[in-house]
């Protein structure tokens, strides 16, 4: 069980670089949304239920959407 | 031990995004990551192996997890929240005049 | 040669990070401290199970008052700058199939939404969760069925309306409160049965309500500016 | 004592702001009426609490405190006013009345959403000041960020969005950094209200205090923009409308160095700062600071950027004098930060109302605005005289007893440099005047039809209510300057908390 | 011993002489400014108070306060010249009184809250660095010729007159009589010989009053550094004396030069044609600026000539006398006596009506004071209670003046009366040209003389270069400015190890 942490732990930092390293904002935004789903797993295992939905709503829901918005609106006037 | 590693990695991280990468939207992604380090750092030290501090109706146990920090954190994730969406309009708005988003052409922002 | 000292520097401050934030003492200096008062009366005072909302909402509700402000202010900064006279074009929807599965799903998320608002003060969540999931169902429209879809059942003047009357809500309970027990924000304490049922922690549920519309309204006005295709000219 | 009313300087202004987007609904000439009725309201509730507590201030006892939802306070937020806080509540509210009046005919597009985030900054204001809670402090701060940011961005065009860029990568990593120092504090000692906070500081372990000391330093000092964290400053301030970049420049940097002041006073102890010594080190940072404002502010080309390094400047030279810890440091100090207050804002004010002549902000279209208008041209004149450092105005009383707290302890460096940067803000401000009454005839033509700059009222009537905004903070610095003793009350109270924080703690937590 | 000259003697009588050369001179601005006079005379009553104040109050802050008030009003009467004047005038008075403010607050703070006697020479040095541009001291004194030889001679009356002496009459308050302070003294015999010299050289007539001015401001200076009760007796009653004459001769060169039109001395005598009574209050003027028996200049230079320690200084003190001869000799050959093609200056004085405004109400009362103060010295015991008891010896002048005239006479005879060629530049225009060429290398385009240049092309540009070039130095790029904040970081983190 207390593997799982770690796993989680190794994840995170693995995704965090992942986002940072690709040029392509989309692929990055991705693996922001998979960091913030790692992290909501990770403050379940801390017992910190409300901050595990905050993030799991606001991390993974919100943050992608209005970073896809913003991205579709410079695409767009780029096109 | 652990957790403040991971706490340095992902803050460097970020901030390294912020200051040395050249497109606007990767750099408020570093900004996130950056508070998303932070309120990582904040609940894992908080975690003190208890239970979740909610009464389950079953039990009343005595022992919780320090509810405190766990309420800051969530006012910080919103107000991160907040910054984040409103640092995106303005790289939109930017991209309306300027249509490029590297800080490096837009010689505005070194003045 | 300038990436070789910025890598340097990093390295370097990774380390002090390291050392400046491993000493932190394993107890708190104070016996009493703040987590063990609110584990310790959180229950009888506010009568809420939860007791991060009990002190979201409660203890410390003059944060959540300057937190929903912050939503409110980014939430009229994002509208200033995006807005624009034009008529906006509704942006396209997606393929049918994504249209009608939603069409079965958003009841639920709403349900789901309004539970997590009510029953802040019993299970995990609260006013600013359940708010952003009721703001999902906002963004389905806008993605899913078009932004003139959006706009027509949920028009911005409505969101609007949710919006301050929400803010409006937290303050005059807030106001209730000094008719009441004489303190801005006192626990409406009358209204309390016995902790664990629905209506039990006094004004907590209340005001989550009041901020549940509040975000929720507030984040659709955002994403609603935000996905917004109109032609750039100026105001 | 406990009073509602330092709440309601906190509370009346988000009311305003909730109800403006609703009456903006209805209909949208009954906007500017509240707008007018919450600013008369807050300078009138300021006013309540100077007539009525003066007994107080005189005797020495001057303390109202409010517990927000009946918590006692260790455990819940409460909100504190000392005298300290009386004179910056008190400025704010003044100097933010006229601003709001100033505003009325000054904003094109988006009145409503302006007037909005504008209450919201002045509760925060309030707020940030009158808060006796670390967290709470924290998310006023973030509150003044988030709802600054935008009127920055105010004017829609490429250079205001750039500059709004840049001040919330500021603001936000500043914020941040300020989180981390918070959630320490609590780590360490248990409790957010200052003054347990205060009280238990001293016992944490030696390297942990430095920790907390060095995170909120680089937090604030991002916040105060001294040198080495300015560069968002003169950009946000530049590019923002000028009632605004009044608020920022004059008002809000204010805010922040009180919010230093009682972090580092009062909450952690001056004591700590110098047994680490990093209290000189700060004093020649922030002297450098204020050098390099003055001399930045010397090659400006664009007027309101030329204000903002020099703000810049005299904010460092404020920071100086306070980490002195002397007497005398304090009171030149306090009595700079209202001097400064009153002329900055006067300044931007008036150079927002002159711009209106030029095609742009640079300094060759600036040419023959001191035709155009000769009362508001006067009036910046007087306030640059006292920015300099005049004697009839306050700015000479100011600057002489910073001067003089330098050289109490032999500090010839700080006194050169605040020498110095009089003496460049003479080069400055007399370049603009030259500038202003050269012989250039403006035609009508190619006056800047800059949209927000486009007054709603009849030229006339805005004309003459700007005057008398401009004349009354020139009245205030020559009222103020010939009696500074005024002010003696309230700062010799102020100066005996921030020596002795102690009673600070005992009247909070004893009583 | 004699005794010292109590305070509040010594604010009396300065005030006393303040206002009178200030009423003269409004008597003149009301006859010659044409238009909103009474801005001026208005301006003239605020500067009246102001350096009442200055000399008056014993607290610094009132003391400092006046002095900046003085500074404002004096730039702001250039205004009826020109604009840009009052700008130079404004820069380099607020540069003077920035020091002075730094001088006077390390003197606060050394324990000396009141305007008074200071005992430590160092801090006395201090104050004396911190007046020397207010008055023109040797080191800080270009800009009195670069200011006057633009401005109007009605300026010039009250800036020479009255303001540059506040410095003197506060150094009189505070340096003890008898110990004297040496590098004043030493300050005045350098400005005392290079005035004359370079008077001596000049054409342009505004520029060689300046000079002079100069010159007559060394010898107050010799007066008070020199240490004895003669020279500080002998520094007031010059900075009355000099006040007096040299604002009434200022009125009556302007006077002179608005009617024709030239500065240039070589050309004055072929313009002008000078009503009798003009002729006898120049020569009156200028003889008792030198010292000639009989007129008050000669006694306070004798009581500072009595003053004088050792044989060396008294040989200097005559070189100097001597050269005030020269000059003022010069001025009036060239002004009257030299009349090349035109017929001798006694056949031209043809009208003898005297000027009503000027001569009646200016120039008579002060030849009247002159001549008081040259026979009967003693009219001021009131103020001044030892004058009764020196011996002027009236008689032994007489030969003394003699000589001079003679000797003087002797050399620019030789010297063919110094006719020189009419200089471009001021010698620091000079100096700055040297400091143009040496610093950007560029071709040095030819500076036509004139204070603008002075102040706008090698100061004030100089300045905004060098601001500009750190600017950019520091605002290099978004990132590096970003980049602050990790280093920062870094050094607070790791500051227990460094400190």
């Amino acid at each position: 069980m207390i593997y799982l942490e770690y796993l989680l732990l190794l994840f995170l930092i693995i995704a965090a670089v992942m986002a940072v390293y690709f040029e392509d904002e989309v692929i990055s935004i991705i693996f922001l949304s998979v960091v913030s789903v790692i992290l909501t797993t990770l403050y379940l295992l801390y017992q910190a239920a409300d901050v595990a939905l905050a993030e799991a709503v606001i991390g993974a829901g919100l943050n992608t959407a209005i970073y896809m918005s913003a991205i579709s609106q410079i695409r767009e006037k780029s096109k | 031990m652990l957790h403040h590693l991971v706490f340095t990695v992902l803050f460097l991280l970020g901030l390294y995004t912020v200051i040395y990468k050249n497109n606007l939207i990767k750099m408020v992604i570093g900004l996130n990551i950056m508070e998303i380090a932070v309120f990582f750092w904040v609940i894992a030290v908080s975690d003190t192996g208890k239970s979740v501090p909610i009464y389950h109706l079953n039990k009343f146990a005595a022992s919780f997890n320090d509810p405190v920090p766990q309420a800051l954190t969530l006012t910080g994730i919103i107000i991160g929240a907040s910054t984040t969406a409103l640092l995106l309009t303005f790289i939109i708005e930017l991209n309306k005049f300027a249509d490029t988003i590297d800080s490096n052409k837009l010689e505005g922002l070194n003045e | 040669m300038k990436k070789f000292l910025v890598g340097l520097l990093f390295i370097g401050l990774a380390f002090l990070l390291l050392i400046n934030f491993a000493e932190l003492p394993e107890e708190k200096l104070i016996t009493f401290s703040l987590s063990d008062y609110y584990i310790g009366f959180g229950l009888e005072q506010t009568g809420a199970l939860n007791l991060v909302t009990a002190i979201l909402y409660d203890y410390r509700g003059f944060d959540s008052l300057g937190e929903s402000t912050v939503i409110f202010a980014a939430v009229s900064g994002i509208v200033l700058i995006l807005s624009r006279k034009m008529l906006p074009v509704s942006s396209h929807g997606l393929s049918f199939i994504v249209k009608r599965t939603l069409g079965i799903l958003t009841p639920f998320i709403a349900l789901f939404s309004l539970y997590v608002i009510t029953h802040g003060h019993l299970t995990p969540g609260g006013g600013f969760q359940g708010g952003v999931i009721l703001a999902a169902i906002s963004i389905i429209f806008s993605i899913v069925y078009g932004s003139a879809f959006d706009y027509k059942r949920y028009s911005p003047e409505l969101k609007t309306t949710f919006e301050t009357g929400g803010a409006l809500v937290f303050i005059i309970i807030g106001g209730l409160g000094i008719l009441f027990d004489g303190f801005f924000l006192d626990n409406l304490d009358f209204l309390t049965h016995s902790p664990g049922t629905l209506i039990s922690a006094g004004s907590i549920p209340l005001i989550n309500i009041g901020i549940g519309f509040k975000v929720g309204a507030g984040l659709a006005i955002v994403f609603y500016s935000m996905i917004q295709k109109t032609f750039g000219e100026e105001f | 004592m406990i009073s509602i009313s330092i709440l309601l300087l906190i509370i009346i202004p988000l009311v305003v702001a909730f109800l403006i987007p609703l009456l903006d609904l209805y209909n949208k000439l009954l906007r500017r009426y509240l707008v007018i009725i919450g600013g008369v309201i807050e300078i009138s509730i300021s006013i309540y609490i100077i007539i009525s507590y003066f007994s107080d201030l005189k005797a020495g006892k001057f303390f109202l405190t409010y517990y927000l939802g009946g918590w006692g306070p260790p455990f819940g937020i409460n909100l504190v006013m000392d005298s300290v806080s009386l004179i910056f509540s008190s400025l704010i509210s003044f100097a933010l009345f006229f601003i709001i009046i100033y505003s009325i005919g000054f904003i094109g597009h988006h009145e409503g959403k302006y007037y909005v985030l504008f209450f919201l900054i002045l509760g925060a204001m309030q707020g940030a000041i009158l808060t006796g809670d670390m967290f709470n402090l924290y998310v006023f701060i973030e509150l003044l960020t988030v709802t600054s940011a935008p009127l920055v961005a105010f004017k829609r065009n490429k250079h205001a969005t750039e500059a709004a860029i840049k001040y919330m990568f500021y603001g936000v990593i500043g914020g941040l950094f300020f989180f981390v120092g918070v959630i320490l504090l609590y780590f360490n000692i248990g409790s957010l209200n200052m003054a347990q906070l205060a009280q238990h500081f001293a016992e944490i372990e030696n390297n942990m205090q430095l920790t907390i000391i060095s995170i909120f330093l680089i937090g604030l000092l991002i916040k105060i923009g001294i040198f080495p964290f300015h560069f968002w400053l003169p950009k946000a301030h530049s590019a923002c409308p000028s009632s605004l970049s009044a608020l920022l420049s004059g008002v809000l940097l204010k805010v922040y160095l009180y919010i230093f002041i009682r972090l580092f006073w009062i909450v952690i102890g001056f004591e700590f700062l110098l047994e680490f010594n990093i209290a000189s080190f700060l004093v020649y940072l922030a002297l450098v600071s204020s050098l390099f404002g003055h001399v930045f502010a010397l090659q400006a080309s664009d007027i309101k950027r030329m204000l903002a390094f020099s703000s810049i400047g005299h904010i460092g030279m404020i920071l100086a004098v306070f980490l002195l810890n002397t007497e005398t440091g304090f009171y030149g100090g306090l009595l700079h930060i209202i001097s400064h207050l009153l002329m900055k804002t006067g300044l931007f004010l008036s150079t927002g109302y002159l711009l209106q002549y030029t095609k742009s902000n640079h300094i060759d279209d600036f040419a023959g605005v001191g035709h155009q208008n000769k009362g508001i041209f006067v009036g910046f004149i007087l306030l640059t005289l006292s920015m300099i450092g005049m004697p009839p105005f306050i700015g000479f009383f100011s600057k002489w007893y910073i001067i003089m707290a330098f050289l109490k302890i032999q500090h010839h460096f700080g006194a050169i440099v605040v020498v110095l940067g009089s003496l460049s803000a003479v080069f400055y401000y007399l370049r603009f005047i030259a500038k202003g009454y050269e012989k250039i005839k403006l035609s009508a033509s190619d006056l800047k039809n800059e949209i927000y700059n486009r007054p709603i009222l009849s030229v006339f009537y805005r004309e003459k209510l700007v005057t008398t905004v401009i004349y009354i903070f020139v009245g205030m610095i020559i009222l103020t300057g010939f009696s500074f003793r005024l002010f003696e009350l309230p700062l010799q109270e102020g100066i005996k908390e921030l020596i002795n924080p102690q009673n600070y703690i005992n009247l909070i937590l004893g009583g | 011993m004699l005794p010292a000259v109590t305070d509040n003697n010594l604010v009396q009588i300065m005030i006393i002489t303040g206002i009178l050369v200030t009423l003269l001179t409004i008597i003149y601005a009301w006859k010659k400014l044409k238009k909103n006079k009474i801005y001026f005379v208005m301006l003239t009553i605020i500067y009246l108070v102001s350096f009442i104040i200055v000399i008056g109050t014993d607290k610094w802050i009132v003391f400092l306060g006046g002095w900046e008030f003085v500074t404002l009003t004096t730039s702001l009467m250039f205004a009826w010249d020109d604009w840009k004047l009052v700008k130079q005038y404004f820069l380099i008075q607020f540069a003077g009184s920035s020091i002075l403010l730094y001088a006077v607050l390390v003197i606060i703070n050394n324990g000396y809250a009141e305007v008074g006697i200071i005992n430590s020479t160092f801090l006395q040095n201090i104050l004396i660095v911190g007046l020397a541009t207010k008055s023109a001291l040797f080191g800080f004194h270009f800009w009195l010729p670069a200011i006057y030889a633009n401005s109007s001679g009605l300026v010039n009356a009250i800036s020479s007159g009255w303001v540059v002496k506040l410095g003197y009459i506060i150094l009189l308050k505070v340096i003890i009589p008898e110990q004297g302070n040496a590098l004043l003294f030493y300050a005045g015999i350098l400005m005392l010989i290079y005035g004359g010299v370079k008077a001596l050289l000049e054409v342009k007539l505004k520029v060689l009053m300046a000079y002079s001015t100069l010159s007559q401001l060394g010898l107050i200076a010799i007066g008070i550094g020199s240490g004895t009760v003669y020279g500080y007796y002998g520094a007031v009653l010059h900075i009355i004396i000099h006040a007096l004459t040299k604002t009434g001769f200022f009125i009556n060169l302007d006077d002179i030069i608005n009617k024709s039109g030239t500065q240039n001395i070589y050309e004055l005598a072929a313009r002008f044609n000078y009503s009798l009574f003009k002729i006898i209050t120049i020569f009156g003027f200028s003889f008792s600026l030198s010292g000639v028996v009989f007129l008050a200049g000669f006694n306070s230079k004798y009581l500072i000539k009595n003053s004088l320690p050792g044989p060396l200084l008294l040989i200097i003190f005559y070189l100097g006398g001597l050269l005030t001869f020269l000059y003022t000799l010069r001025l009036l050959y060239w002004l009257f006596i030299f009349q090349g093609k035109q017929k001798a200056f006694l056949l031209r004085l043809n009208n003898y009506k005297i000027n009503f405004s000027i001569d009646l109400f200016i120039n008579i009362p002060i030849l009247l004071i002159i001549l008081l103060l040259g026979n009967y010295p003693d009219l001021l015991n009131y103020w001044l209670p030892a004058l009764d008891s020196f011996s002027f010896p009236l008689g032994s002048g007489i030969g003394e003046t003699i000589l001079y005239l003679l000797v003087a006479y002797l050399i620019l005879e030789k010297l063919n009366w110094v006719r020189t060629k009419e200089k471009e530049y001021l010698e620091i225009d000079v100096l700055f040209n040297k400091i143009e060429v040496l610093l950007n290398k560029i071709g040095k385009a030819s500076l036509k003389f004139d204070t603008e240049k002075i102040v706008e092309h090698y100061f004030l540009r100089g300045i905004y270069k060098l601001s500009g070039k750190t600017h950019d130095f520091i605002y290099r790029s978004f990132s590096d400015q970003l980049s602050w904040i990790p280093l920062f970081l870094a050094l607070l983190l790791a500051w227990r190890y460094l400190v």
